[in-house]
């Protein structure tokens, strides 16, 4: 029921790995940390949901407002990883047309 | 479970920490009654989104001891689950208003961050009903399909086999 | 959490099927409050125990409809948890007699299969106080030890560091 | 939270593997497929708890009944592969002293 967030910076891109929930709760913490990375510039941001085992709509409006802040800076806001529920989910609220949600490898169960 | 209906009642703080016990609570309920790992997972987040609205938009901070109400009655075809708050009194109509999908056609500057919880309840479950009284209290029902295909005309739900 | 006190309440049918909805709901709120993994599985197995008692001995067949009640009180340094039931007037003291371990003294044909619930119980939780009134009504208490070693006398939980 | 049995006769050893939870919900599917076991004479029955991660007294009582039941037919009981966790019960209960409960391999977290 929690959720851990762990940053990873390369050259120009920076990963952030989600290990958890993210709902009402974790919401909070998340934005805490995604906020500061929206800031820069021309800037390369992948969230990996690939140890997201839930997500809902607080989740995913954390992502819609990550998405306008990069936007502005010119950066670039990517979702990785996701497994097929919580790939749903985008897709059912339309997330996924406005956002760029890779391609997920493991097949659906 | 041969009962035709049982009740469960849970009484919580409206407090973002305590959504994750609901959920808990919720699919250890639709796992006894036999709902495919998939169901589990849409009574979730249903349930989720209207606790958490309860905790987010129910009460003012003046409020004292603010409170969720969970009710779950254990129908044999069926869940029906009922999320409530004290409020006070409400339009539910406005609700409705800017409900649904994101909007491609918009620019990304325009997308809103909220709105997308009563949405996903009423693509989640077979039913929902929105009541504002004393306060909003959401009833939300999925059926079970034991080993059957159909029943669900949403076109969401994945049919798996029950296990 | 900051919160002095919240108080959480669950009513559910008295069916064994139910036991396990309210281990996960407890389980969950142990594990908001931070008490480390063993210390969640006590608190687990005693209100579990309780609760078997209630499905088992509470009420006799003519009942409609019988009921459990676990309430939850989280306080800043514990958890204060009461089962209980309707199951009418009893004399609590009763319960007292062949309380304990497994006798090794004794042949085997003597071993009783019951009789474990309390002991566990009262073994798993740093304070039990039980009544009965119109009903069972069973208080169990267990303390959070932030980081901190000792408090506990029964010297059976183990003592991890708290997440 | 459920509980699945899964019986293996070799020669005249019978080993009985759990897997899940073992409680007043479960412990009368279990009661029902160790009763016949317990029937026979001079048999060496095992249960194998290496994926019960949760036991209660109702667990606790089911083997006691088992083990008189077996006692009684010049039978033998043991319990295999408990984690730390479910060793504790039997260890708590005194159970320990009067069923043969196998060491365990595993290192105690
Ligand atoms: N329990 C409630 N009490 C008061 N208002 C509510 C409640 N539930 C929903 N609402 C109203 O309905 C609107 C839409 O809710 P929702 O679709 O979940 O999106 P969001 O919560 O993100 O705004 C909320 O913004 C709020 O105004
Ligand atoms: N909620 C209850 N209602 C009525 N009797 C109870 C209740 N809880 C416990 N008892 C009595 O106390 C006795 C001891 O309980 P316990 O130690 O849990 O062992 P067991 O349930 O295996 O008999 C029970 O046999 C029962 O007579």
């Amino acid at each position: 029921m929690n959720l851990n967030v762990n940053i990873q910076e390369n050259n120009n891109e920076t990963v952030v790995f989600l290990d958890g929930e993210v709902d009402v709760y974790t919401a909070s913490i998340l934005k805490e940390k995604l906020n500061p990375l929206a800031e820069g510039t021309n800037q390369s941001i992948v969230v990996d949901l690939a140890k997201v085992n839930y997500i809902d709509s607080t989740g995913l409006g954390v992502f819609i407002g990550v998405l306008k802040a990069v936007d502005k800076k010119g950066s670039n806001l990517k979702i990785s990883g996701a497994n097929p529920r919580v790939k749903r989910l985008f897709e059912i609220t339309g997330l996924n047309e406005v956002m760029d949600v890779e391609e997920d490898q493991r097949k659906e169960v | 479970m041969a009962q035709t209906s049982d009740l469960i009642d849970l009484k919580m703080p409206a407090k973002p920490e305590y959504v994750g016990v609901v959920r808990l609570t919720i699919s250890g309920i639709a796992n006894r009654i036999g709902y495919s790992y998939d169901d589990i997972e849409d009574i979730k987040i249903a349930v989720a989104e209207a606790c958490t609205n309860v905790v987010s938009h129910a009460y003012d901070e003046t409020v004292q001891d603010p409170v969720m109400t969970i009710t779950c009655g254990v129908f044999e075809d069926k869940l029906e689950i009922t999320v409530a708050d004290h409020g006070g009194d409400i339009d539910v109509n406005s609700f409705k208003k800017g409900k649904g999908p994101v909007k491609m056609d918009r620019p990304i500057e325009e997308l809103k961050e909220g709105g997308l919880g009563l949405f996903l309840i009423e693509t989640l479950m077979d039913k929902v009903e929105i009541y504002g009284d004393s306060g909003v209290m959401i009833v939300m029902t999925k059926f079970l399909q034991r080993g059957e295909v159909g029943q669900n005309d949403n076109g969401i739900s994945t049919q798996h086999p029950k296990q």
